[in-house]
């Protein structure tokens, strides 16, 4: 089976400082892999080289089996990859519901239409309301995304990601800033939206990282320095240390 | 709330039905009065009212008040018709206007258009400034009278004062590149190759209109093309910064101009210091001593503070009201068959005629050449103290040019 | 033919300086601030006003000095009590209220002084010519300009890299946050630019003033080609804004030295063929159409390097 | 010295300071610690009034709840934000030079002992701040901040993303600030440097301060540990 | 028409109970289009409609731009002026070749030769949006209006243009001579230029169009190029712009480079800023107000710019929504019931506000008149004022003094009274 991400020897610089270095890591297809490490590590320029938001200096990223490095972010979308971002962002003047409605367009072929009405499209409507009912947010379907409250944005965010109906799905630090139990009900939401699609996710809360992954990678300096299964992570010594300090037990 | 005052202040006159005393003649006078132009359009309003209060100091036409109706167009061509409707709907059957050629065949056009569109309803057009040739030629108009003499007549003047003068070997012509800059250099070098076919014309330029900011690449290029003297029809800016850098330079050559005489152009000329090098081509100067235009000037600067800038607008309400007065009608209609091949006796002295084949009026012209005054000039111009001299007058017979206008007529 | 050449380029240097004194406080607003400020060119105005009347009152060289003054003061009552506010809907707003002001200058300049030009004269003292090149004067004043333009550049310069104020700016520009966390009063900051700024222009009207023409159009006829000026050296690059106004300068008075059209190159079209676009472009010449150069420039290069010849950000 | 009670913080609706309590004495160095997102970052910005707080902030036994940054920047109070705001176009002197608050005043700190106290900097001090490596700037950004002359500087993590033998010196540069008799309220998500210059430790969680007490205290507790910091 | 002052972003999956009221606003907007001449007959009447209908169409395709792409144009009238100069050119055509195409077309061809430039030109112009973008549009903008200066068989040169819309074929009997069928004509185009426009935004593209403008980037991660949208957009506006263009050409019966030029996008950007960008009535208020000034003010003051420049830095600083968005503010209180609870302190902050707009308009007519000759008479508002006399002029800075500082205690008071108001509907759910 291919992976649904691979990513081979990829090396991003920005002038003479290396940001990510010799990055190896493949996804399986359903898997749901999560990315942490310390600030700093390269963990969200990882995810901009893979949606396509900045090109690596050299490597190799392929989604699915293709090779998407060097492709413009809507044309890697295009191919089933969606993500998220840990700023949220969100089209603020839009409604909650216009905002979820535009992430359906593309994928249900209307395109740059201006010939259809766009509330006369069943199929389009039937999606999103089924979005904005798994996300909770049809009770403010007509609130402006910027009148939101943080948690409520952080989960539109993640129902624009998802409602493309992309097979690959890449969530950025999805609960920071989230309470306790925002954070639960997300974790939730997401396993819930993301049955059967493949999930990469950074993270920092560790309880939910444990959570929801089946394997975690551990970037720092961008770098892999351990992947594995999250009891696996949990025992290795040189992730308590880049998480710690040298000086931790 | 400001906004909402001045908005219903400004939807009252329009949606309501004006109600206009009948006794009187009403000119609408359609010339910019705000923005750029302003100054000029503002110098024109103050001359009609000036020439409609002497009209009605001596008991108005046929017994009827005249009144200048005051509308301003920006120069912009749709800004004029929409003015000119305004005009019509008040009641007016005359306009009059002169700023801006593309104004005028707009003006002219719809003129003619909304005769035709409503008979008994006719306006006439009295154009005192605006010389495109082609408003009295291939877009001449039956309800079209000019009386500012067309830039061909006025290249006709001034070539047939060139032929008389010898010293002119080289000429340079610069002109601005649109309609108007363009008659002036084609009916240039057709008239010069005609009249004088020994004078070479060594350059020969356009530049964009009120564009250039900058002069001294053109100046540097007529310095060497060895010129003795350049014709331009430039005006406003165009005029004042090209002698500006031609002073800056120390280009010594003759100016042959149409409106260095212009809102501005004494003052930039005496900066630049250039004394009896610039030339204009007019209908009338003030120091030419002839008495009547010489009294008329001195009332016209003490009452309205300002030099007469267009002695064809004397001519125009004088012969209109002679029209009139011919046909003993104020019907447009009328008084447009009256001027028909009219003969007048101008302000500046030397009789004039308002040609039937194409409406164009035809009047001496004077070359003139501003600078330091003589003992006998009483006239300087914009306080500099320099003004203008007269250099020669060309008859009218000296000035008439054929037409290719085919007119329609009523 | 090299006469042509030195006069040309001398001439292309003078106004390409002139062009470069009249964007500087263009420059420095936009680099600063990130404003574009659209009554730039007001302000200008307002100097070559103020010059005018203060030097009927005082003379030219007190002028000089004093109505630059009234222009930065002007400009920073504008910062402060209107692109301050503004400030938090947007750089459209801001934009659009500069758009505004600059409407309202130029008519109230011509409500105090007319809308014809005024008498406004070289100072006696720069009166005369300051040398000749192939029997071609070069005014004094010009000169005076040129080395007022140099002047301004070389003292922004340095003011900018080399002063503690230089750098609060610059630091200010991408970090007003953190500067402000060092103890510096960014607000101030701005208004002292925006202030800056506008005495450039002020101090700009008041030399180009005699020079050029003092009216209350000259605005609207001179604004738009400052624009061309800082978009194509790259919009807050004072080096860049330099090098453009030299290379206008030159293109334009080269453009206008040459007499070449595709005519005059390829030899006329078929006379049979009557007037058609093609015959328009045909026979332009290049001087017939100089002074609309930098705009073609300013869309070719912005097509190709949207940041311009010498910028590092595109808004 | 200074004294935060009951602050609150909102980033547009969202309640990220729920009620911080916190004081930091004269001379004294202390630790917030907390993992991402708890709002270590906000309680610093907040007390600068970058975020808008409301509550109570006491400086010097003045209130400095709403004045501008750069009025509470005067009153002694240093801050070394997250990410480094070093001006990259400038030279690292430059840099320095911008913390100087007032010339006229020679403060504790000249630049030549900067320069001479990190020769890596004393190397550069003519380069372009944009191209030092990470632990380089967060020097530079310390030391600039002490160019101010503080009495009191707020560290936001200061060692995140650096190489752990950087980590070490900029743990160095800290201690030597602190045995200046500066008071330091350091941001970490790192236990060790706390541990080893700390006198005093707090602990965040979602928006609040869940332990107080010294780093023998927090090593002592290992629930504390697991439930707060621990991956 | 009010039904359209849904904001452009807002959903209107209404429910179809609301559908009468939808269809309602739209037929008794049209049903004003064909009554309003009859009511106002007078010719001057007849202009002002015909030119603010041609004036809507024009200024809500700039807002195709401005307010749902996200796009700042200096140079909207190159493709309002081609569109102009392609009706006339066809017009022309019909008449030389005696076509059977009757006029109420020609606006189409307008529309085509608006498109048609958008298509040439658009794709390299619509690559960047932001400062980029204005500054191209502003030197595209300088460069063809240059041009049409130079290239004489097509633009005419400075004179333009003419043609005769008489000559053409005429259909049910109508020459489209009188102004009468000129502003049926326009009111025609005018209807179903709005009605297409207002379905634009009601389309996938309109609705990306506005994620373009609030998150470009976060576009490309839902499948879309900016860059396409943006392109589509400019050249769906240049279409519309186009159609306005060939309307004014009817109207006058001249095309020239007065269409193309800075002063005229300058007009629409006003326009459209000043009513408001984020609605769709929004353009539409603020073209029936700047033509109205436009054509209304001129005769009433010669410092008509000044007032302008005013208003719209008043505008810009007060109120960024436009006047559309002054408007629409007030909806959640309409519903919720408590802008009752906000007028008192309206009307009280009124009677200072007009005491200063009266103050400043008395200085500026003041100083105007002073200026113009010292010393003469004028009256405003029907009060004559003597310029000479220090009592004007202490009686206009006492207006405008006493009016600001009782205007800034009032207005203290509606911000309050507003607060107030909009918490209770918040409390009650009208307001996010």
């Amino acid at each position: 089976m291919t992976a649904a991400i691979e990513i081979r020897a990829v090396e991003k610089r920005f002038g003479n400082v290396s940001i990510i270095r010799d990055l190896n890591l493949s996804i399986e297809q359903g898997e749901r892999h999560a990315i942490i490490g310390p600030n700093g590590a390269g963990k969200s320029t990882t995810f901009n080289l893979v949606s396509g938001h900045i090109r690596p200096t050299s490597g190799e990223i392929r989604l699915n089996g293709d090779v998407i490095s060097g492709l413009r972010p809507f044309e890697i979308n295009r191919r089933g990859l969606s993500r998220s971002f840990q700023v949220t962002n969100v089209f603020a003047r839009m409604t909650v519901w216009e905002n979820i409605r535009c992430a359906v367009l593309w994928a249900t072929g209307h395109r740059y239409a201006f010939w259809k009405n766009v509330d006369d499209l069943p199929e389009v409507r039937r999606r999103t309301a089924e979005i904005l009912e798994s996300i909770h947010l049809t009770h403010r379907r007509d609130v402006p995304a910027g009148l939101l409250t943080y948690a409520e944005q952080r989960e539109l965010e993640i129902g624009i990601t998802i409602a493309g109906g992309a097979d690959v799905i890449m969530l950025d630090e999805p609960t920071a800033g989230m309470s306790n139990m925002e954070t639960d009900r997300a974790v939730t939401l997401i396993r819930r939206l993301t049955e059967g699609r493949t999930l990469v996710i950074v993270e920092h809360d560790m309880s939910v990282v444990f959570g929801l992954a089946d394997r975690i990678s551990v970037l720092v300096y961008g770098h892999i320095i351990a992947s594995g299964t999250p009891e696996e992570i949990r025992n290795d010594p040189k992730v308590k240390e880049a998480y710690l300090g040298e000086e931790a037990h | 709330m400001n906004k909402l005052i001045i908005a219903v202040a400004a939807m009252l006159p329009m949606l309501g039905s004006p109600v206009w005393a009948q006794d009187t003649v009403k000119i609408g006078y359609i010339d910019p009065l705000s923005g750029g132009g302003a100054s000029v359009g503002e110098g024109g309003l103050k001359t009609f009212q000036y020439l409609a209060d002497e009209l009605n100091a001596k008991g108005g036409i046929l017994g009827q008040k005249v009144e200048i109706v005051p509308l301003d167009n920006k120069v912009n061509p749709q800004e004029s018709l929409v003015q000119a409707q305004k005009a019509i709907d008040a009641g007016i059957h005359y306009i009059t206007q002169g700023n801006g050629s593309s104004v005028a065949a707009a003006l002219e056009d719809f003129v003619t258009k909304h005769n035709t569109r409503n008979p008994g309803k006719e306006v006439l057009y009295f154009n005192y400034a605006a010389v495109d040739p082609a408003l009295t030629n291939e877009k001449c108009s039956y309800w079209h009278f000019r009386w500012d003499a067309g830039s061909d007549v006025k290249m006709e003047a001034l070539t047939n004062y060139m032929k008389n003068t010898p010293s002119i070997k080289k000429v340079y012509l610069i002109n601005q590149d649109y309609s108007f800059g363009q008659s002036v250099r084609t009916d240039a070098r057709k008239m010069l190759a005609a009249k004088r076919p020994d004078i070479q014309i060594v350059g020969d330029e356009l530049h964009p209109l009120l564009k250039v900011t900058d002069f001294s690449p053109y100046i540097a290029k007529i310095k060497a093309s060895g010129a003795d003297s350049v014709v331009t029809g430039n005006w406003g800016q165009d005029i004042a910064l090209l002698l500006k850098a031609a002073a800056d330079a120390g280009l010594k050559v003759n100016w042959y101009t149409y409106y260095a005489g212009g809102a501005g152009g004494p003052t930039a000329i005496k900066q630049a210091n250039l004394d009896h090098q610039v030339f204009q081509i007019t209908e009338g100067i003030p120091n030419a001593g002839f008495k009547p235009a010489i009294d008329f000037e001195k009332d016209f600067r003490a009452k309205v503070n300002m030099s007469l800038w267009y002695p064809r607008a004397v001519n125009e309400m004088r012969m209109f009201k002679a029209a009139a007065e011919k046909a003993k009608s104020v019907d447009p209609v009328k008084v447009a068959a009256a001027l028909e091949d009219m003969k007048f006796e101008v302000l500046d002295g030397g009789e004039g005629f308002m040609r039937k084949d194409d409406h164009q009026f035809f009047q001496p012209i004077y070359i003139s050449s501003f600078g330091s005054l003589k003992a006998d000039e009483p006239f300087d111009e914009e306080k500099t103290g320099w003004g203008w001299h007269m250099v020669a007058k060309v008859d009218t017979a000296q000035t008439i040019v054929p037409t290719t206008c085919k007119m329609k007529r009523p | 033919m090299l006469e042509l050449i030195v006069i040309s380029t001398l001439n292309g240097i003078l106004f390409g300086m002139l062009l470069f004194l009249l964007s500087s406080g263009l420059t420095v607003i936009f680099s600063m601030m990130g404003v574009l400020n659209f009554a730039h060119a007001s302000f200008y105005m307002l100097g070559a006003f103020f010059g005018y009347q203060l030097s009927r009152w005082i003379g030219f060289w007190p002028a000089l000095v004093i109505a630059p003054l009234l222009v930065g003061m002007i400009g920073m009552a504008v910062e402060r009590y209107g692109l301050r506010n503004t400030h938090k809907h947007g750089h459209v707003a801001e934009l659009l209220l500069t758009f505004g002001l600059a409407f309202a200058i130029e008519e109230i300049v011509a409500m105090i002084w007319g809308r014809s030009p005024m008498d406004y004269r070289v100072p006696a003292a720069l009166d005369f010519p300051a040398f000749s090149v192939f029997s071609t004067n070069y005014p004094a004043y010009k000169i005076f300009m040129l080395a007022v333009s140099a002047l301004v550049f070389v003292v922004l310069l340095i003011v900018l890299k080399r002063t503690r104020v230089g750098l609060v700016v610059q630091a200010a520009l991408t970090h007003p946050t953190m500067v402000a966390h060092l103890g510096h009063n960014v607000g101030r900051v701005f208004m002292l630019v925006f202030g800056v700024g506008s005495a450039l222009a002020g101090l700009a009207g008041v030399i180009a003033g005699p020079s050029l023409v003092t009216q209350s159009d000259m605005a609207a006829l001179l604004g738009p080609i400052l624009f061309v000026v800082i978009v194509f050296g790259g919009l807050g690059s004072l080096p860049g804004a330099f090098i453009a106004s030299l290379i206008i300068g030159l293109v334009q008075t080269f453009a206008v030295a040459l007499n070449g059209s595709l005519a005059s190159m390829f030899g006329p079209l078929d006379p049979g063929m009557g007037p058609s676009v093609l015959t328009d472009i045909w026979n332009v010449t290049i001087a017939q159409i100089a002074p609309i150069l930098p705009y073609l420039l300013l869309v070719l290069v912005l097509i190709v390097r949207p940041m311009g010849l010498m910028g590092t950000r595109e808004t | 010295m200074l004294e935060v009670k009951d602050l609150h913080a909102y980033y547009g609706k969202s309640h990220i300071l729920q009620g911080v309590d916190m004081h930091i004495d004269a001379g004294e160095v202390v630790s917030l610690l907390g993992r991402n997102g708890v709002g270590r970052s906000t309680t610093v910005k907040a007390i600068m009034g970058e975020v808008p707080p409301h509550g109570t902030i006491r400086f010097k036994g003045k209130d400095i709840v709403g004045l501008p940054s750069y009025k509470i920047a005067h009153l002694g109070l240093g801050y070394v934000p997250e990410h480094r705001d070093i001006f990259p176009g400038l030279t690292v002197r430059q840099n320095l030079l911008l913390g100087v608050k007032d010339t006229r005043r020679p403060g504790k700190w000249r630049m030549e002992d900067m320069l001479d106290m990190f020769p890596n900097l004393a190397a550069r001090a003519d380069t372009p701040a944009g191209v030092l490596s990470g632990g380089e700037k967060q020097m530079l950004t310390t030391c600039r901040t002490l160019m101010g002359d503080p009495e009191l500087i707020m560290i936001d993590e200061p060692t995140e993303g650096l190489a752990p033998i950087i980590v070490q010196q900029v743990g160095d540069l800290i201690a030597r600030i602190a045995q200046a008799g500066l008071a330091i309220l350091l941001v970490e998500q790192k236990l060790s440097i706390a541990l080893r210059i700390s006198h005093r430790v707090y602990i965040m969680g979602h928006g609040r301060i869940v332990f107080e007490g010294t780093p023998d205290q927090l090593k002592a507790n290992d629930a504390v540990r697991k439930e707060w910091l621990e991956v | 028409m009010t039904d359209t002052a849904t904001p452009a972003t807002n959903i209107p999956t209404a429910p179809r109970g609301n559908n009468l009221r939808f269809y309602g606003m739209w037929a008794i907007g049209a049903i004003a289009l064909v009554v309003l001449p009859l009511i106002f007959s007078s010719g001057g009447a007849l202009t002002s409609f015909s030119l603010i209908g041609i004036s809507i169409i024009f200024a809500l395709s700039y807002n195709i731009l401005l307010g749902q792409t996200g796009l700042l144009s200096f140079g909207h009238a190159v493709q309002y002026g081609l569109g102009g100069f392609m009706a006339v050119h066809l017009m022309n055509a019909i008449a030389a070749h005696g076509w059977f195409i009757p006029l109420p077309l020609a606006p189409l061809a307008g529309g085509v030769g608006g498109l048609a430039f958008a298509i040439v030109i658009g794709w390299v112009m619509t690559k960047r949006a932001g400062t980029v973008f204005a500054m191209i549009s502003l030197g595209i903008g300088e460069l063809v209006a240059s041009s049409s200066l130079i290239l004489r068989s097509v633009f005419g040169g400075e004179s333009g243009i003419t043609t005769d819309r008489t000559a053409l074929p005429h259909i049910f009997g109508w020459s489209f001579g009188p102004q009468i069928q000129i502003y049926y004509l326009i009111a025609f185009w005018l209807m179903i230029s709005t009605i297409a426009m207002y379905a634009l935004t009601r389309t996938p593209l309109g609705r990306v169009c506005n994620a373009v403008r609030d998150n470009p980037e976060r576009v490309e991660f839902i499948g879309y190029d900016p860059h396409v949208v943006r392109y589509i957009a400019f050249c769906l506006s240049g279409f519309f712009a186009g159609i306005a263009g060939g309307l004014a050409a009817i109207n006058f019966e001249i095309a020239n480079s007065a269409y193309l030029g800075a002063a005229q996008s300058g007009l629409v950007l006003f326009a459209t800023f000043i009513g408001g960008t984020a609605y769709f009535v929004g353009p539409i208020l603020g073209a029936i107000l700047v033509t109205y000034l436009q054509l209304g003010l001129t005769s009433v003051t010669s410092v008509w710019q000044l007032y302008f420049g005013i208003i719209f830095i008043a505008i810009v600083m007060f109120a960024p929504g436009g006047i559309a968005g002054i408007v629409m503010m007030h909806r959640p209180l309409i519903r919720a019931g408590t802008l009752g609870t906000v007028i008192p302190a309206y009307l009280v902050s009124l009677v200072p506000t007009l005491v200063l707009a009266l103050g400043v308009i008395l200085a500026i007519e003041t100083v105007a008149h002073y200026a113009e000759s010292q010393g003469s008479a004028f009256s405003l508002f029907g009060i004559p004022f003597d310029t000479g006399s220090p009592l004007t002029w202490a009686a206009a800075v006492v207006l405008i003094v006493v009016g600001f500082l009782v205007a800034r205690i009032t207005w203290r008071r509606v911000a309050e009274a507003w607060d107030r108001a909009t918490t209770v509907a918040r409390e009650r759910g009208y307001l996010a």
